[in-house]
């Protein structure tokens, strides 16, 4: 076994066992995720990487679950996060078109079950509603195909626009959607506007899993779903295609590419992913309200895919994984620790902590962290942290 | 005048000039001759500042111009006729010739006008037009009468009778021999090799970003080599 | 239908539309003379016109601190913030442009607009971070001048605030000398070569780095104004502010045709005016089931509608695509 | 029957100006040129009839079907593909990339082949792979297959391009100045391949060319464009004689060989 091997697996062993006995601290958690990006990246053999990234995704995580909740939370934010940037992939990476508004097929994927699956409906048809949990399964592709066909009529007007002015039309469509959620509470009762939709029922959990586990399970096996997708996508004329249009729309085509048709594909694809996450998310948190479906959000998932490198599948799951718990954990634990050090009236360099303003908190400041990294990561490093490697190649030629 | 030495150029990996060396003496006419690829344009570029050289000496009358950024090289007497013409589309005839002069703070600038429209009468006709709305003969003929507005003391001409009608490119082969002779030194690429020979003094050859051969016009013109492979006989 | 009601707000309605749309204008000129030379969307515009306002704010803050908001007379307080805000929002556009856009532009055209989008969130939360920090609080309320408050009355229905009045003639001004130095001057005939072909230009002694830093001041200052007469007319002001208005003007210089001057002036008021009577009209003409809360939306389809129609815009050209 | 292309009346206006007037042109079989200045509409010529720009009057019809309102990869399925003058490969893309790319309207997999990765899926990408290598065998690229092709030399990237339009299997070929930057040797070699392709593929070819001397060689017919509108059309000989010809594009004065030796 070679030295990298025998590294890979005590880091994983080592962290997991850290958090099993620090429960509550940030850092053996960080440490944890951090040997699970070590075994992705380390060279060691297929069977000892995949072995140990099932090991500690099926059973460590649930595991660190039973000790600590939050994680098993963060870590699912991590998959629903990650889902949604491998889906905004295909869009802006490989076909290569900003999307500015991905949030919004979220957002329609989260209220088609957030009506339905709540006694909200009863508003809007009589009774009959909440619909049963059992339901969930069913509007998994409900919401695939509602955010797919609302991706395509986005698509059907816009498409033939050029590559920034699309962004800004995306844009405007996601604060639309964004717009609509808040005041369709009249003249007919939709979405309840900004007071949000609640209780939504939530499916029955198979072998009386708890929820937390439930929901962990659910998203890493629709994240698996999605990572297969995105492959055999990008293996395939239809990611040639697209590659095509990104290089030269024009030429792409002149040598018989349906343009219109190749992106409205990848806007749909895109938008399906976000609509299943939408619908998992809604029953997930019971309770969903516009706040969840900002430009904030869009950038935030934008932010993920260009972190891990644009069009690269383990790029954007690093990329969602970094931000995810750059904003759970270290901003909200950077806010904590600074609320305990205010109360505790310590001084820095003569400066008594007490007297920082009371509209100083860390945790508000995720736009900061978003706009340096992606300015950061422009300019540095454009193709990402783990860049795809036709990526590579077009930007390498610039580089002086 | 200007002296070219041992210039290395390259776009990313792929080197387009290996170790050009060549010399241009005050008011001669001197052509490089060359295929596509073959490094004429680039050393062209490198000479006006809009390409850096990995090593090699450019220098004008003594004064380095490497490293000069394009915009200061004009104001030291060399003005580039791009390949293509790259004339200002929007802008009318005579703001295409004002910019021409853009960096001169002489007073010289008004005859420079009047010497421009009087070489190319068919700009004067068309002094308030907007540049894009001329034809190619028209605007090949305000590319370079926009270089000269700089009053250089050099002018580099690349592939002036690109897509030009043959007959177009005889008129403006004897425009440049004109320029010339008013004392203006040109340095001249061209794929028409016949036509670039007919008005130059002395002329290199240039193959795969290296000087292959060198020699007066006539020289050139008389050698077997490059009658098979660019005059095509 | 109230008839007389609806003919009645209309002069009030047409004039707030155009006050708005004057604001749209000023803001879109930073977006389309950016667009014009660098051919990118300076997304990071919105928050260049903000800072303009804030940096007003604090200088009317400032001297009502001092006590001297009602000693000085007030055209010269109204001048000085609004060089103040001209002179914050041009210098920090042209620092931008210098930090985040100019390494890359040579790059993909997707590069440099997600470095302007970070650019933008990153003002965004700086603003806020600096205002929590000085002030404890980030939603500032431009103080009153008493004089910019009086209205006149030209008929019964209708009513002229002074300030309006100067936000239009300010406006205008502006505009006016902004086209003067574009179509009369040679700097301005440089940024035009410069928009055309940067290579061309450099080949003319034209200091390409230069003329861009210049464009940017130019758009900024006129962001800065902007966000000057928006925090003198509406009063409320935060970090976020800038966001839906700079959008607007967006879709205003798109409206016009991007990259052309006197597009974005059209393509301001066309918007401006618009929105306003979408304000006062859906709630009127739907009976109450729709509100000013959709003029966004109406915003934004009218912008989606001229793409897909004129996707040049109103003035724009139509540029031959050389295949 | 009707002509395998052809085009009647074909008029393009960008704003105020008229860049073809009432252009008519068809071709059976074999290989037709189009000469003028620059200028004259040879390349909007070329975006009309593969549907990149709509045409303002006029009708082209290809086997018979009209053409006006297909879009561009309708055209190319129907079998007329092209090259660019200025070259515009996928640059980013490697050598068999670009030529797969190529194949893409005839590929007749559906979105569900691609995600199931069935047998169907695995026939049509071998078989694609096998097609990609004898046509890059054709133009002599095989072993750049796996470059990168920005960073093929000039020449190359010229033959790639026509790798990548014979890969959609046209009946008619379009070429825009395929011989720009060639050496001389180049653009015979290339003569002799268009030449094999008439021949062995039966395959039509329309050029653009400002090679006077390539035009006279390879082209059966040649047709001279003059600011939008046909001034001669016929064989090479006839059309280098007729005398508007000599006026507006070939010139009156010496050929310049001669001139070369007076200097």
């Amino acid at each position: 076994m070679s030295l990298y091997s025998v590294l890979a697996t005590a880091a994983v062993a080592l962290s997991s066992l850290a958090v099993a006995t620090a429960p509550r601290s940030v850092l053996a958690f960080l440490a944890f995720q951090g040997a699970l990006l070590f075994v992705y990246l380390a060279r060691i053999p297929t069977w000892l990487r995949v072995g140990l990234l099932g090991v500690a995704l099926l059973l460590l995580m649930p595991l660190i679950g039973a000790f600590n909740g939050y994680y098993l939370e963060v870590a699912t934010q991590v998959g629903i996060f990650a889902a949604l940037a491998l889906g905004l992939n295909i869009v802006v990476g490989l076909a290569g078109l900003l999307d500015l508004g991905y949030v919004a097929f979220f957002a329609v994927g989260a209220y088609s079950w957030a009506i339905f699956g709540s006694p909200h409906a009863n508003v809007i048809f009589g009774g009959g509603f909440p619909l049963a949990g059992v339901w969930f399964y069913a509007f998994l592709f409900v919401g695939l195909f509602v955010a797919a066909i609302t991706g395509i009529l986005l698509g059907l007007p816009v498409l033939r626009l050029h590559g920034d002015y699309l962004a800004i039309v995306t844009l405007g469509f996601g604060e639309v959607i964004r717009v609509l959620a808040n005041n369709l509470d009249k003249p007919i009762n939709l979405t309840n506007g900004p007071k949000g939709i609640t209780p939504i029922s939530r499916p029955p959990a198979p072998l009386g899993l708890p929820y937390g586990e439930y929901f962990y399970f659910l998203v890493l096996l629709i994240v698996v779903v999605v990572v297969l997708v995105n492959r055999r996508l990008e293996d395939s004329h239809i990611g040639r295609a697209w590659e095509a249009i990104r290089e030269d729309e024009l030429a792409a085509r002149a040598m018989g590419v349906p343009l219109v048709r190749m992106k409205l594909l990848a806007f749909a694809c895109g938008a399906s992913f976000a609509g299943i996450m939408g619908v998992l998310f809604s029953a997930k948190q019971v309770f969903i309200n516009p706040e969840s479906f900002t430009f904030l959000e869009s950038i935030g998932v934008l932010a993920m895919v260009i972190l891990g490198g644009m069009g690269s599948i383990p790029g954007a799951v690093l990329g969602a994984t970094v931000v995810t718990v750059l904003n759970l954990q270290v901003l909200k634990g950077l806010s904590l620790w600074l609320n305990e050090l205010k109360n505790a009236g310590v001084t820095v360099l003569g400066y008594s902590l007490a007297d920082l303003p009371t509209q100083f908190e860390p945790a508000k400041y995720e736009r900061m962290i978003f706009g340096v990294i992606l300015v950061l990561m422009m300019i540095f490093r454009p193709q990402g942290i783990l860049p795809a490697r036709r990526r590579q190649r077009e930007l390498a030629h610039l580089e002086r | 005048m200007l002296s070219v030495d041992s210039l290395d150029v390259a776009y990313g990996e792929i080197r387009a000039l290996k170790g050009v060396g060549l010399q241009v003496g005050r008011g001669e006419i001197v052509t490089i001759l060359g295929n596509n690829g073959a490094g004429k344009t680039t050393t062209l570029k490198t000479i006006s500042g809009l390409l850096q050289p990995l090593r090699g000496t450019i220098t004008l009358e003594a004064e380095s111009l490497v490293g000069v950024p394009p915009h200061e090289i004009v104001g030291r007497g060399v003005a580039h006729v791009p390949e293509g013409r790259r004339i200002f589309n929007r802008l009318t005839v005579r703001e295409n010739l004002m910019m021409g002069a853009y960096p001169r703070r002489d007073a010289g600038v008004p005859a420079d006008l009047e010497r421009v429209v009087t070489l190319f009468p068919r700009l004067k006709e068309r002094i308030t037009q907007v540049a894009g709305t001329l034809s190619g003969g028209e605007q090949q003929m305000l590319a370079i009468g926009r270089a000269l507005m700089a009053n250089p003391r050099l002018l580099l001409l690349d592939e002036p009778s690109m897509g030009l009608a043959p007959v177009l490119v005889e008129q403006i082969f004897d425009t440049i021999a004109d320029i010339n002779r008013q004392g203006t030194t040109i340095l001249l690429v061209e794929q028409n090799a016949a036509m670039a020979l007919s008005i130059a003094h002395r002329g290199y050859v240039l193959e795969t970003g290296a000087i292959a051969l060198a020699g007066t016009a006539t020289e050139l013109a008389d050698n077997p080599e490059v009658r098979r492979a660019y005059l095509g006989e | 239908m109230d008839y007389p009601l609806l003919l009645g707000i209309f002069p009030q309605v047409f004039l707030d539309g155009i006050i708005l749309g004057f604001m749209y204008a000023l803001i879109a000129l930073g977006y389309t003379m950016v667009y014009g030379v660098l051919e990118f969307i300076n997304f990071a515009h919105s928050e260049i016109f903000i800072v303009g306002a804030f940096v007003g704010v604090e200088l009317l803050l400032g001297l009502k601190s001092v006590g001297l908001l009602d000693g000085l007379p007030w055209p010269l307080v109204l001048f000085l913030t609004l060089v103040a805000g001209m002179a914050a929002s041009g210098l920090l556009a042209v620092t931008v442009e210098r930090v985040a856009y100019r390494p890359l532009r040579n790059a993909p055209r997707l590069i440099p607009l997600i470095s302007a989008i970070g650019i933008s969130f990153f003002l965004q939360d700086l603003i806020r971070l600096f205002e929590s920090l000085w002030r404890n609080a980030f939603n500032l309320v431009y103080p009153t001048i008493d004089v910019l408050n009086l209205r006149f009355e030209l008929t019964e229905t209708i009513d002229v605030s002074v300030k309006s009045l100067v936000v239009i003639v300010a406006a205008l001004l502006m505009l006016w000398a902004l086209h003067v130095i574009v179509n009369r001057t040679t700097i301005g005939t440089a940024i035009r070569a410069v928009a055309e072909d940067q290579a061309a230009a450099s080949l003319m002694g034209i200091n390409v780095n230069r003329i861009i830093s210049l464009t940017f001041l130019i758009g900024g200052a006129m962001g800065g104004a902007a966000g000057v007469l928006f925090g003198v007319q509406y009063g409320l002001i935060n970090p976020y502010t800038g966001f839906i208005p700079g959008l607007k003007a967006f879709t205003a210089a798109v409206l016009g045709g991007i990259g052309n001057i006197p597009g974005a002036m059209l393509g301001g008021l066309v918007l401006g005016l618009l929105e306003a009577f979408a304000a006062s009209y859906l709630s009127l003409l739907t009976g109450g089931a729709f509100g000013a809360e959709y003029k966004d939306i109406f915003a934004f389809s009218v912008l989606i509608v001229i793409l897909i129609f004129r996707p040049k815009g109103l003035l724009g050209e139509i540029v031959r695509e050389r295949a | 029957m009707a002509a395998l292309f052809d085009a009647r009346g074909v008029t393009k206006r960008f704003g105020g100006l008229t860049a073809l007037q009432a252009v008519d042109f068809a071709l059976e079989s074999g290989i037709a040129s189009i000469i003028g200045p620059n200028g004259a509409g040879k390349t909007t010529l070329f975006n009309i009839f593969t549907g990149l720009y709509p045409a303002d009057e006029g009708s082209v019809t290809f086997r018979g079907r009209a053409l006006f309102g297909l879009r561009p990869d309708q055209i190319t399925a129907l079998g007329i593909c092209r090259t660019f003058q200025n070259i515009r490969l996928f640059a980013n893309m490697t050598v068999i990339e670009n030529v797969l790319v190529g194949m893409n309207s005839r590929i007749a997999l559906g979105l569900w082949d691609v995600l199931s990765h069935g047998p169907r899926f695995a026939r049509t990408e071998a078989d694609l792979s096998t097609r990609a290598v004898a046509l890059l065998d054709r133009v002599g690229l095989q072993a750049n297959a796996n470059d990168v092709a920005r960073n093929l030399p000039y020449g190359d990237q010229r033959r790639l391009e026509l790798a990548r339009a014979l890969a959609s299997e046209p009946a008619l070929l379009l070429l825009d100045e395929p011989t720009a930057g060639m050496t001389r040797t180049e653009a015979g070699a290339l003569m002799r391949l268009l030449r094999e392709l008439v021949v062995d593929l039966g395959l039509a070819i329309i050029l653009i060319e400002h090679n006077m001397r390539v035009v006279m060689e390879v082209s059966d017919r040649v047709t001279v464009l003059d600011h939008g509108e046909k001034i001669a059309e016929g064989p090479p000989r006839e059309v280098q004689s007729d005398a508007r010809v000599i006026e507006a594009y070939l010139g009156t004065r010496g050929s310049a060989p001669q001139r070369a030796r007076r200097a």
